[in-house]
């Protein structure tokens, strides 16, 4: 039997053992995953337990190195560890845009300091980070940023910078621990200028604002700094070249929402329907024109799971064009739209209840309105195409 | 007849737009929605619509209404759907009247007067599935007495919790499927054995789910003739089609009006973002589609009121058209808002959340093209 | 009986005593229309026959006034006229860019004398006109066209100016008559530097090359000028005001064209595929994608037909916005292309054939191809949204 | 294994790119389709395919070929549709030898041998109708002596005025609908009773109307196992559109590419056309289209060279995906190269015939998304 053959039946039966019941349900939406940091209120012992599991045996970023909290796994070591936890149905131990966004910045331009100090916080779900990008009037745009730090020194933190400002669009400001933040350290230079701050968000003078969204929920925060000091050590890459980390870890967040595109699992979306809709006599969903969108979704469906399988492989392997995250990222999310527009057109009625029992305080219509920020998060449809057009088609002008 | 407003149209279109615009505007909503209140619309805004006379305009003259016809109705309508303004008017005023006009002078006698009042709602207890299916009625009304009872269960009725009378339709005889055999009834409100659970929208409307544990009613109550019900369905259905095709086309324009004005203030990347030639070809095919579904509403109305054979094929045209025009308004709208179109602060967002509703509503785009398809025999 | 009742009645009648029954045929094509002119050929005896009636009574231009040829008809009228001639299925006597286009140009900017001699010639089918307006480079962009007229005289014909230059997409230039033709006067003026000039085409200097369509037709023509001389007398409009004749010509273009979506009469496309696809157990059409795509494609037409009655409603009432035309060409001609994308979808191979008989000379493939160029000849799709974003919605810069 | 090509993959990529760029490019087509030939194709060309090993990568290395597979299959058929070029190869080295891996050694070594050499080429009998209905085959083949006598019509057999052997599908038992009571059968072109009329199609390919008049084939003739054809068929059919997708993706890549360097070299209203960030958004938006067909049939391809159960469903979804993205491709191309685009003299328009012709082989986007839906129960 090959290595991989012998990794693939170790980490099998390690799941069988390790992994509970409880965390091999489907996931009922972003409350119902582990986000772990300071004040996470675990939802019962079972998902404690798998991230405690998880965690000791580096599994909860299985490709990061063993010293930063990983498990070191090889590219094609992890690719068969993700397939076995698909196949078993086990939920992601910990989701965390720790692991999603800052720690693929920190490994590549992180000092070793860094790297062993917040990845194994990271790895170990011990802080929930938050990520500090847009701000008032520039959403898509953001080298028009106007959050400042301020050089200072005093006795008490010696070197570090003096932050005022405001963001937007924080995810989970109001929940997570620490920030990572796009600060103007230099007035001058519009690109340059930029530095990546991280630092505590229970540091004196942050303030964060919950965002009322129109699907009822807070998933954003608004942010505000007032004099917040940051230690100069708490850089990620030279003074003014944040912008080059910032670009960089966008790119692993287009990836993160486009993986939206996949839905959960590998279920067709029309044959899920078939208990909403019912057969006609011919065996056909009773609803001509909405089984022809379900059988086309169906379609782009796996052929969008081929392209994001292909994409994964060429990304562990070098390949691919620098810029095909910004394609996935468009693809993806409009995917997702699309799969809840169906979702609520097969529901009917019964999809439009916004706070009844049996809607589960209206998840469908919540979660479909959630999805239209798919395409503007991260990165809006438009500014994908605008980047593919240049980057990749190289069309002139713009 | 010329396929755009009259005059006497026209003076309806200016005097619905100023009195809505100020009496029932989004914050009108908003206000409704935020103090949650039972109903989810304000009786006093229905009894200045009766004022205005709009609860009137389906009611023929000797009856003491206007006695205008669909292309009125819509007007009003387009109008609502453009304020977001939450109103019984659709349900009580367009498609329960529409049945009304087929009852017998006492019931028109018992329940006119308070519509023409703004005193009256009524609900529309027809569906009874989650999806749209009036042909596949199951509910039973069994003889009983000089009367029927009534048995099975209703789901959909917006305002049945507030309305003083339900319009039922259900089953005298045939089996599921038939179209004779349906009968069409006036339940008043706190009928003994009726159990209503009202349940809020995505878009703030309060609808109810609607049981049916052997209600009583007497043979007075039928709109229409026993098991002849069928034709009624279908009045009421036609009004409340036609009428939610023309509300939508408020939605989307709505939506379409505050998305083209924020491209004009808006700034990105130092320039209005009106400016991007991606977003106004977006915006100029919206425009392109609203046309053509505006049209197509228009022209249905017409056709209903001049009675033509063609009015139910264009019905259908008009509520799949507007409806997939509409949800192509509020989906456009929210992405060219940016970030800020998710936010509860901006109004596009209730646009999307009413166009959904509305969709559903008497039957979503893919029925009415299907339908499209049936009428011409593939 | 009101006057129009009395009317439609008569023009019933006299329909019915006077269109020849081939001439209630649907049209086949291009090919099959009556185009008029100095070397038309006509196709049958009826064809012909139908021609005369019409101009005798001033039936090929029903609206226009009776001293320019045509019957003078109310709006009213013209309307109840066509509703007569559509229901009985007649065609329409006469096919003519003259009719859609030159007419209505010289009605509102020509001279008395220009309008009698002209617009006789048009009603009576006895000059057929091409037009004369882009330029190779210059597509959807008139303001850059490089044609010249230069003032001269002499003294066989006065006044004159020398046109030196070429066009491209003139429609059947091989076989027009005349031509009306944009031609830069003033090289100084880019937008008032341009008039609108008439000539015959068998004027010396006059040549003309057939393009070779992807749809194996060649209703197109390349056009050079050669040193032609064209009287003074012959310009509409004032000298270097060419540009508001066109530009209101062009909308009549664009109406003509956008009618293309309206398909032929009044039949729905998903029931003349019936036959094609056949029915299944339930009675529906036996390709359950493609009838979804059919009904979808229904509505679309009936809410344009819908859209198409209003806005002639609208222009006879002077009401609607100026710049609808533009929209009613971009709905009307991609309408068109998607109704024979349909079409050929519904042939399968049968449609694929180019040049059996059984496919009459492949006439669903070349219809198909020929479409293609509807959203593209008389200002593209691109050039009609610019418009309406501009003029309509009146969006910002560009 | 990882969903993209490895080093031996790649190096086929190269050479077949190489080869058929210089030898069978658009111009290429031209001159076939201008010198009006009745085959259709270049022989000598199709000679060298069989020297480059193309017509060998599905013949197994016992039977004298490279013993490949799907994959590498596809990356030659890319490039043919890359390049338009007119070619017999998908039809005999591809659908048709996959059928005669079933067949028994007699047949093998009548026809193989000639399919490595680039002399023979064989054609498809399936279609009876316009549109693609392999479940419904009809074509009677009755016992006669020890053979068969064949008795029906066939469509769309591409080359088939050309072919040295037909591959025919026919019913020797079971009704019309039945699975079973298909045989595959190989008949030589010249049979007795066989009438052969060959059409030109809109792409300039030669197909043939094929109508048997009682033929008569001896028992030998046929493929795999009496009244077992079925499991030939889908071989043949799976192997036809996994490979139709190939072409498809090489047809729709060819067209975006030569749309997209029009824009950047065509100017209008003085500025590159390329530079209207509306075309932009469409030509990234195609990418992206192009990007998911191409990674879909690739992993099909990979699925079936596994043998895996998945390969069936992703076939489907290959073919249907490839099809509406090349014909998104071509109406893009079309359109954004205005009016040139609608000359004979620009390629863009060949590609839009192309992909008519490829759309409907096999199977059109319509069947193959409904039968996604079919094998989800739905």
């Amino acid at each position: 039997m090959s290595d991989l053959e012998q990794f693939r039946t170790e980490i099998r039966s390690w799941l069988e053992e390790n992994c509970p019941p409880e965390m091999r349900e489907p996931v009922r939406g972003e409350d119902d995953m582990c986000w772990g940091g300071r004040n996470f209120e675990f939802k019962n012992e079972a998902q404690k337990l798998w991230l405690e599991r998880c965690a000791a045996k580096g599994y909860t970023v299985p490709d990061w190195p063993k010293e930063y909290g990983g498990a070191g796994l090889s590219a094609a070591q992890a690719k068969i560890f993700r397939r076995e936890m698909a196949k078993l149905g086990c939920r992601s131990p910990l989701s965390s845009f720790g692991i999603w966004m800052l720690g693929p910045a920190l490994l590549k331009f992180g000092t070793e300091e860094q790297k062993i100090h917040y990845l194994g916080q990271i790895a170990r779900g011990e802080i929930r980070w938050c990520q500090g990008y847009s701000e008032p009037g520039s959403g898509s745009d953001l080298v028009s940023l106007q959050t400042f730090g301020e050089e200072a020194y005093d006795e008490e933190c010696g070197d570090h910078w003096i932050v005022n400002g405001q963001k937007v669009w924080t995810s989970y400001a109001d929940k997570a621990d620490w920030i990572f933040c796009l600060v103007r350290t230099d007035k001058q230079d519009k690109y340059r200028g930029i530095s990546f701050l991280l630092f505590d968000m229970e540091s004196p003078g942050v303030s964060t604002k919950p965002i009322l969204l129109i699907s009822g929920n807070s998933p954003f925060c608004e942010t505000f700094f007032d004099d917040v000091q940051v230690p100069k050590d708490q850089i990620v890459g030279e003074v003014g070249r944040g912008w080059d980390v910032a670009k960089y870890l966008l790119g692993h967040e287009r990836e993160m929402i486009s993986g939206g595109g996949l839905g959960d699992g590998s279920r067709s979306l029309g044959a899920v329907m078939t208990g909403a809709i019912g057969l006609n006599g011919l065996g056909m969903l009773d609803d001509q024109l909405l089984r022809a969108e379900l059988a086309q979704f169906d379609v782009d469906t796996l052929a969008f799971r081929a392209v994001s399988e292909q994409f994964m492989d060429e990304m562990k392997a070098g390949k691919g064009h620098p810029a095909q995250p910004n394609m996935m990222k468009y693809a993806g999310t409009e995917l997702n739209k699309k799969r809840h527009e169906l979702i609520m057109a097969a529901g009917g009625s019964d999809a439009l209840e916004w706070e009844s029992e049996a809607s589960h305080g209206g998840k469908k219509p919540r979660d479909w309105l959630r999805t239209k920020a798919n395409s503007i998060e991260g990165g809006t449809s438009e500014v994908m195409l605008n980047v593919i057009s240049k980057r990749i088609l190289e069309l002139p002008g713009g | 007849m010329p396929l755009f407003l009259d005059d006497d149209q026209s003076m309806l279109l200016d005097s619905a737009r100023e009195f809505i615009k100020s009496e029932g505007p989004v914050s009108h909503f908003r206000e409704f929605r935020d103090k949650n209140c039972k109903d989810g619309f304000s009786h006093a805004l229905w009894k200045q619509f009766a004022e205005m006379g709009f609860t009137g305009i389906l009611v023929s003259e000797e009856d003491g209404g206007l006695g205008l016809g669909h292309v009125e109705a819509g007007i009003v309508l387009e109008q609502v759907g453009r304020n977001l303004t939450p109103s019984p008017f659709l349900t009580t005023a367009i498609a329960g009247v529409a049945a009304l006009n087929h009852a017998g002078a006492e019931l028109k006698g018992q329940y006119l007067p308070g519509i023409l009042s703004g005193d009256t709602v009524l609900g529309l207890a027809i569906d009874e599935k989650s999806k749209h299916r009036p042909d596949q009625i199951a509910m039973a009304a069994e003889r009983s007495g000089n009367g029927f009872k009534l048995t099975g269960k209703k789901q959909f009725v917006i305002h049945g919790a507030s309305a003083d009378m339900l319009i039922v339709a259900a089953r005298t005889s045939g089996s599921e499927g038939n179209a004779d055999g349906l009968t069409v009834f006036a339940v008043p409100k706190h009928a003994a054995n009726m159990d209503v659970a009202p349940v809020r929208l995505v878009d703030s409307a309060v609808a109810a789910h609607v049981t049916f544990n052997g209600v009583d009613v007497n043979a007075d109550s039928v709109i229409g003739e026993v098991d002849q019900g069928g034709a009624v369905l279908d009045v009421l259905l036609t009004a409340g089609r036609i009428g939610s095709a023309a509300e939508m086309v408020g939605v989307g324009g709505g939506a379409m009006d505050i998305t083209v004005n924020y491209l004009k203030e808006r700034k990105q990347f130092g320039q209005y973002i009106g400016e991007f030639q991606a977003l106004q070809h977006r915006a100029s095919h919206l425009y392109s589609e609203m046309e053509i579904a505006r049209a197509a509403v228009l022209k249905a109305q017409q056709l209903l009121d001049e009675g033509s054979g063609n009015a139910p094929l264009y019905v259908h045209v008009a509520k799949a058209k507007a409806g997939r025009t509409a949800n192509l308004a509020v989906r456009e709208g929210v992405q060219m808002h940016g970030g800020v179109g998710m936010t509860d602060e901006y109004d596009i967002g209730l646009y999307m959340k009413r166009d959904r509703a509305l969709n559903e509503f008497f039957g979503d785009a893919n029925y009415h093209a299907n339908k499209v398809a049936e009428l011409h025999g593939y």
